[in-house]
């Protein structure tokens, strides 16, 4: 057991990486490296990500005219039902943890690999076998429920293919059910010596705050979505009023896992962003403990709020003062966070480089989607704000404001390590911020059409609502070109990017001791962690003369 | 790595050596057959003298004895590391939660003038 | 909703509490500024002000600071408590009815409204009412969920099949303000909506006298009891009758076969329509046939009106004029002309939140099929 | 390095069995994999919990209608399946208790025998479906045509709950007496003389409470009984008890294929007292389906058992 060095010079890449291991189709599909499935999850969840941003697209576009001319009435509803379906089930969800929490996790730790490889093949799988299901199902004609399938209308009078989409839910539940429990066992049993539960890097205990949800929500919404399925094909009385069933336990059993999965949308963001906050301002975060337990707080009280989808539903008020006020206990540790991330720029060293960009923006978003979601936890607004566009602007500023923006960020501030190339970091900073301002363009508006009382989920809408509208899908645009910029540049990079070298930015991370692209079993010999998390200072045994040195070699 | 993680492997130490020998398993064993019998049995008794539900209860009660027992002793919990024993509270932990915040709505339905 | 500006920011303001959710509304606006201001220039003074001076510097680490870690738990914890009791507050307002309020019935089915006026005006995908009157409407649905919301009074409740939800609200300005569906509801949701008119008192009595041509419940129920549904070939009365005499028989003690006795009350003539075989009175063969799915919810308010009205109990009437025969009562005891009120609020309220305990509900869904 | 990498892993894939590449040792792998299947048995328990809240909801409510269902089913049948799955766990049990001591005949005698249990299991509760079946208490339509004729009179009781379908079938069939069950309804014809005594009780107590407020008019059309509503919630009973039971019989088919990979395994004699985590495995797995149904059994086959005098 010896150290690492800390950089290498050589600008050669390394003789054997995960890449070059092996080149054919089969030495890919029956591989058992996490970063090698953590790679084909990038592309999938990409091409989700593509299918469920062109459906976006689609609905911007028949918004832009009061009446449903583009699309009539019976496409519109399959398409924003197919747009949350791959946007929630195929992107958000396994997004982060399944990417990058797949291929940096057992780095961050020491380990050579998950803790079980097969089982992380196996979720891949699942995850490629729902997805494949949910496509045939979207190509026989769609679904039209919404993707909150909500009972009887999903139970008995739709007449798509419900079940089918339903039964791909059902089984990608798996996936991230294993996914999760892959990340649980790692964290216990793989961490290097030296790497104690306070020296994980934050990402790792945000991952597992997201396994626990994983774990213990995701089977509910699985058995729920196996009684919709029986309920339609037989009629079994549990949802379906007509025949003795109650459609508001339908509600409560989805919400169940359906609101802790909120918290899988965005706590792998939060994770990724304490990482780019630490590391870009060169300093130990602030506040390490708080954040760390705020992920694992926001984790379990995220299990206790469910009802606050349901103030309007027919649920007992009683019932919805409790919910009420536990939404708002469950707001704090985000709270915390964002006060420790803003006081850890605080006499740092804060470089602007592109993923930092990203990190800011999500502080940005993030701030407006948690506050918002004030609006929607405070009973006696949501009465009116409930179902209407504040809800849909409420939870885009958190999902793509929150999770794709640190998606995108921590993409940006891995590929390097991941490809061994450097991309543009001019076009970064462009698409970065264009993102950012597009991004606020396109929803911004729908807070105020929200309170304004434009009920959610309308292909035709009174003229009077059109100028908003309008604004959005023109902002829209923008933040479509913006997601668009990086498919080019990164994929460019890979080509024609300059060799990144195994450290670039000098950071402490375990990842960043390792050359990049790292090897199959990222160690030669298991590492020993001597440092504390984000440690910049002497005790990280970073070079950093020779960094300097390195850079003036590389100046092109 | 061993010594680093020398605390989680306190127990694992143990869990090579047998935890119990034959007679032990035979009288888990006996147990469990006691308590299927004395589930059946308490069960045509009427016992809502007590208190509404008290059947309902007490057989609960011995089911969760039975599963305590098999927990224990054939699954091997008792010589099991903390997180085994955590995991395992933890479920029925959030199957409360399940249960409970489900219920509050159902069993307040009916209070106050204006209850949906 | 007629808007002067070209770009409308904001809703009228035309219930009475409307102006509390916007309070609460500017409430939580402030709070946000106050939250996010500091925050965001945080970030701008720091990320400028120590922006990266030298390459790979290594700033000395501050330590944590358990006292500002508290502080920045306890103030939001704090007032995340007022947002919680304000809109709590709110939340009872919206949803306790008043007892005083004006009865309207509602239904709602793919895609569309039906609203019956006590007074027996019958509208679909319009509500008149008038201007500072307590209104309260006892919703259900005939297929799948709907949510009935008007932007202009900041209140909307989901309407569930199988069972009554009610909203309430009291309109403070005269106008004409939109009425949408705010749960999803399948093929023409966005098409499903329309206007709420809120008139004053007397445009709104001259309403209900113009607009005669909605019979009252009574006169429906009449109709169909006499000709549509032909009841009267068995029930019109007299000894050697197949069925039951019904006049006066409204809230009296009926003996049944197998001994016991019930008062019929709305719902056991309602359950008599749809499940005759469930409860037959002495002396009678259990020969009539169910009307389960044959007569919607209009109607069977209809034929409970008028055979209370056999027994000279009167419906309601939602204007204060007599204009409008037969009733002449105020909106107070409103409540009997719908069966979902004939039950003690308690038990209306249990019994409708259990499954299927309306039978009504599923059974004109069938027929809707 | 990566060469480096296969040969330090190759290293111990010869001197310890089963060994995997990721791991530093035999302790830190078996540690992995038995977390591993603890937080699989978690997702499990809240699976099932699903089905137990549907459950316990309904349950709360309608008391009597699962009363009346549960006194339905075949307690001696749920009995003697109890007692065969719990030999079963003891056998698994053993199973791991002679892999410790490298006994691999006792080992495959056990696993055998805990496959025989596991199979008689599913035997007996197959008898049990076939008795369900027969009395026409199936409670999907249109799979109950062939029930018993005798139990057939008042099939057409079942028509309001029949599909959507068939309720415009409704007037068809109306009055012509009905011998057998054409659209395979759903029947009970086992009446209602759990909720007749509450009725009694009731007024013999008016002070207490015998009936919930759901059962207060989910049953009744005033005063009476109704049967058809009734019927309908005896059928939800019946539901939950098909969906319960057939998602454990599923986690014992499952249990089984396991098991018969095991029992090439240990007849290979792969396991010894250095290597046995696998027969642990799928011991603590047979065991969580064991304590499913110690639960199921008392729930489904006892709940108001004492109303019978």
């Amino acid at each position: 057991m010896q150290n690492v060095d800390a950089i290498s010079t050589d600008f050669i890449e390394p003789t054997k990486n995960y890449l070059n291991n092996g080149t054919t189709l089969k030495s890919w599909l029956l591989t058992k490296d996490h970063k090698r499935i953590a790679i084909m999850y990038l592309i999938t969840v990409s091409l989700f990500f593509l299918a469920g941003g062109l459906y976006a697209a689609t609905i911007r576009l028949e918004l832009l005219t009061p009446e449903s001319d583009l699309l009539n009435t019976q496409t519109y509803n399959k398409v924003f039902t197919t747009h949350g379906v791959l946007m929630i089930f195929f992107f958000l969800i396994p997004a982060i943890p399944a990417v990058l929490g797949n291929f940096f996790l057992p780095i961050m730790i020491g380990a050579k690999d998950l803790a079980l490889p097969r089982i992380n093949l196996l979720s891949l799988y699942i995850y490629w076998i729902a997805g494949l299901f949910a496509i045939w199902a979207l190509l026989q004609g769609g679904v039209d429920t919404g993707w909150t399938f909500y009972a009887p209308y999903s139970t008995t009078f739709s007449n798509t293919y419900v079940m089918a989409v339903g039964l791909a839910v059902f089984i990608n539940g798996f996936s991230s059910i294993l996914t999760g429990l892959n990340f649980i066992v790692t964290v216990h049993t793989m961490r290097a010596p030296g790497m104690t539960w306070f020296r994980l890097p934050l990402f790792v205990w945000a991952h597992y705050a997201v396994a626990l949800v994983m774990i213990l929500g995701t089977p509910v919404i699985a058995i729920t979505v196996l009684l919709l399925a029986l309920e339609r094909f037989a009629h079994i009385g549990i949802f379906d009023p007509a025949i003795g069933g109650d459609p508001i336990l339908f509600q409560h059993m989805f919400w169940f896992y359906s609101h802790p999965a909120v918290y899988i949308m965005i706590l792998p963001g939060m994770g990724v962003v304490s990482e780019l906050i630490s590391n870009f301002s060169r300093k130990k975060i602030f506040g390490y403990e708080f954040i760390a337990f705020s992920s694992i707080a926001i984790a379990v009280f995220g299990f206790l709020v469910w009802g606050h989808h349901m103030f309007v539903s027919g649920q007992s008020v009683y019932a919805g003062m409790v919910f009420s006020f536990l939404t708002m206990v469950v707001a704090v540790p985000s709270a915390i966070k964002m006060f420790n991330w803003t006081a850890t720029l605080y006499k740092g060293s804060v470089s602007f480089d592109t993923p930092m960009l990203y990190a800011l923006g999500f502080m940005g978003l993030f701030l407006i989607g948690g506050l918002t979601g004030l609006f929607l936890g405070s009973m006696g607004l949501v009465v009116h704000l409930t179902d209407t566009y504040f809800v849909v602007a409420h939870f885009h500023y958190v999902m793509v404001g929150g999770q794709v923006i640190a998606y995108l960020g921590g993409i940006h501030y891995w590929w390097p390590k991941m490809t061994g190339r450097m991309y543009s970091e001019f076009w970064g900073k462009i698409s970065a911020m264009l993102v950012f301002v597009g991004f606020n363009l396109t929803f911004f508006p729908q807070f105020i059409l929200g309170y304004m009382g434009m009920p959610r989920r309308y292909a035709a809408y009174p003229p009077e609502f059109q100028v908003l509208n309008i604004f959005s899908t023109a902002g829209a645009s923008v933040l479509g070109i913006g997601l668009l910029l990086p498919v080019v540049y990164l994929t460019h990079s890979l080509i024609a990017g300059r060799r990144a070298g195994d450290n670039p930015w000098m950071l402490p991370g375990l990842e960043w001791r390792i050359p990049s692209p790292p090897p199959t079993e990222n160690f030669d010999s298991t590492p020993v962690v001597t440092w504390e998390a984000y440690e910049f200072g002497e005790d990280s045994g970073l070079d950093l003369e020779e960094a300097r040195r390195r850079d003036l070699v590389t100046v092109t | 790595m061993a010594e680093i993680h020398k605390d989680d492997h306190v127990h694992h130490m143990e869990e090579h050596a047998p935890h119990i020998a034959m007679p032990g398993y035979l009288g888990v064993f006996g147990i469990l057959v006691v308590g299927t019998i004395l589930t059946y049995t308490v069960a045509l008794q009427d016992l809502d003298f007590i208190f509404p539900g008290a059947n309902t209860l007490l057989a609960l009660l011995i089911a969760f004895t039975k599963m305590t027992c098999v927990m224990l002793f054939f699954m091997h919990v008792k010589w099991s590391p903390k997180l085994i024993w955590l995991s395992a509270v933890a479920s029925f932990f959030w199957l409360a939660i399940m249960f409970a915040f489900t219920m509050q709505d159902y069993l307040t339905r009916g209070m106050g003038v204006f209850s949906t | 909703m007629q808007y002067t500006s070209w770009v409308p920011i904001f809703p009228e303001q035309a219930s009475t509490f409307a102006w509390q959710v916007d309070l609460l509304y500017f409430y939580l606006i402030a709070v946000s500024i106050a939250f996010s201001i500091p925050i965001v220039a945080a970030i701008f003074f720091f990320g400028l002000k120590y922006r990266e001076r030298e390459k790979y510097a290594t700033p000395d680490e501050l330590h944590d600071s358990i006292v500002l870690e508290t502080t920045w738990s306890i103030i939001p914890f704090v007032v995340s408590m007022t947002i919680f009791l304000g809109g709590a507050y709110v939340y009872f307002e919206q949803y306790t009815p008043p007892t005083d309020a004006m009865e309207i019935y509602v239904v709602g089915k793919q895609w569309m409204w039906k609203m019956q006026h006590g007074t027996g005006q019958r509208e679909i995908n319009e509500l008149h009412i008038p201007v500072g009157r307590k209104i309260k409407l006892t919703m259900t649905t005939e297929d799948v969920l709907h949510d009935f919301f008007v932007p202009a009074f900041r209140t909307k409740a989901d309407v569930v099949p199988g069972r009554y939800t009610y909203l309430w609200f009291e309109a403070t300005k005269p106008g004409k303000y939109h009425l949408f569906c705010a749960e999803y509801c399948g093929l023409n949701h966005s098409g499903m909506g329309g206007w709420v008119y809120v008139m004053e008192q007397k445009d709104f009595d001259n309403w209900l006298a113009g607009n005669t041509s909605g019979q009252t419940p009574v006169e429906l129920g009449k109709d169909l009891f006499q000709n549509k549904l032909g009841c009267a070939s068995c029930h019109a009365g007299g000894p050697q009758q197949r069925g039951a005499k019904l006049e006066g028989i409204y809230g009296k003690e009926v003996k049944l076969v197998g001994g016991q006795t019930v008062t019929a009350d709305d719902q056991y003539i309602r359950n008599s329509i749809l499940n005759p075989a469930s409860q037959v009175v002495e002396g009678f063969q259990p020969i009539m046939p169910t009307f389960k799915g044959q007569v919607t919810d209009e109607q069977l308010n209809g034929l409970v009106a008028y055979i209370k009205s056999l027994s000279g109990v009167t419906g309601t009437t939602g204007g204060t004029t007599t204009s409008s025969p037969p009733a002449t009562n105020t909106a107070t005891n409103s409540a009997s002309s719908l069966p979902s009120n004939s039950m003690t609020p308690r038990r209306a309220d249990r019994g409708n939140s259990g499954p299927g305990s309306n039978p009504n509900a599923p059974a004109s869904s069938n027929s809707n099929r | 390095m990566a060469d480096h990498a296969t040969t330090y892993s190759d290293k111990f894939v010869y001197h310890e069995p089963g060994l995997q590449h990721q791991f530093e040792d035999m302790k830190q792998q078996e540690e992995s994999v038995s977390i591993g299947m603890w937080m699989f048995l978690v997702q499990e328990i809240m699976f099932f919990g699903g089905l137990f809240t549907v459950y316990l909801v309904f349950r709360s409510r309608f008391p009597m209608a699962f009363a009346t269902g549960s006194n339905h089913l075949n307690v001696v049948m749920g009995f003697v399946n109890t007692l065969v799955l719990i030999v079963s766990s003891l056998t698994m049990a053993l199973t791991v208790y002679y892999a410790q001591r490298n006994n691999r005949n006792m080992q495959v005698i056990m696993i055998i025998l805990t496959m025989i249990f596991g199979a008689t299991f599913l035997g007996v509760k197959y008898v049990e479906y076939r008795e369900k079946y027969e009395d026409g208490l199936v409670p999907v339509a249109g799979w109950n045509r062939r029930a018993k004729a005798e139990n057939s009179e008042h099939a057409s009781a079942a028509l309001p709950i029949e599909t959507r379908v068939g309720a415009q079938q409704e007037h068809k069939t109306e009055g012509e007496h009905v011998y057998n069950n054409p659209r395979g309804e759903f029947q009970w014809n086992e009446g209602h003389h759990l909720v007749d005594e509450a009725l009694k009780e009731q007024a013999a107590h008016p002070d207490r409470h015998f009936l919930t407020d759901y059962e207060k008019v989910g049953y009744f059309s005033n005063g009476q009984v109704d049967d058809l509503k009734f019927q309908e919630k005896v059928r939800s009973f019946f539901w939950i008890y098909f969906a319960m039971t057939g998602l454990h019989a599923l986690h014992m088919i499952v249990g089984l294929l396991l098991m018969g990979w095991l029992l090439l395994k240990a007849f290979k004699g792969t396991f010894s007292a250095e290597y046995y985590s696998p027969v642990e495995m799928s011991g603590l797995y047979w065991h969580f389906v064991d304590i499913v149904w110690i639960f199921l059994f008392p729930l489904l086959y006892l709940l108001g058992r004492h109303f019978i005098h």
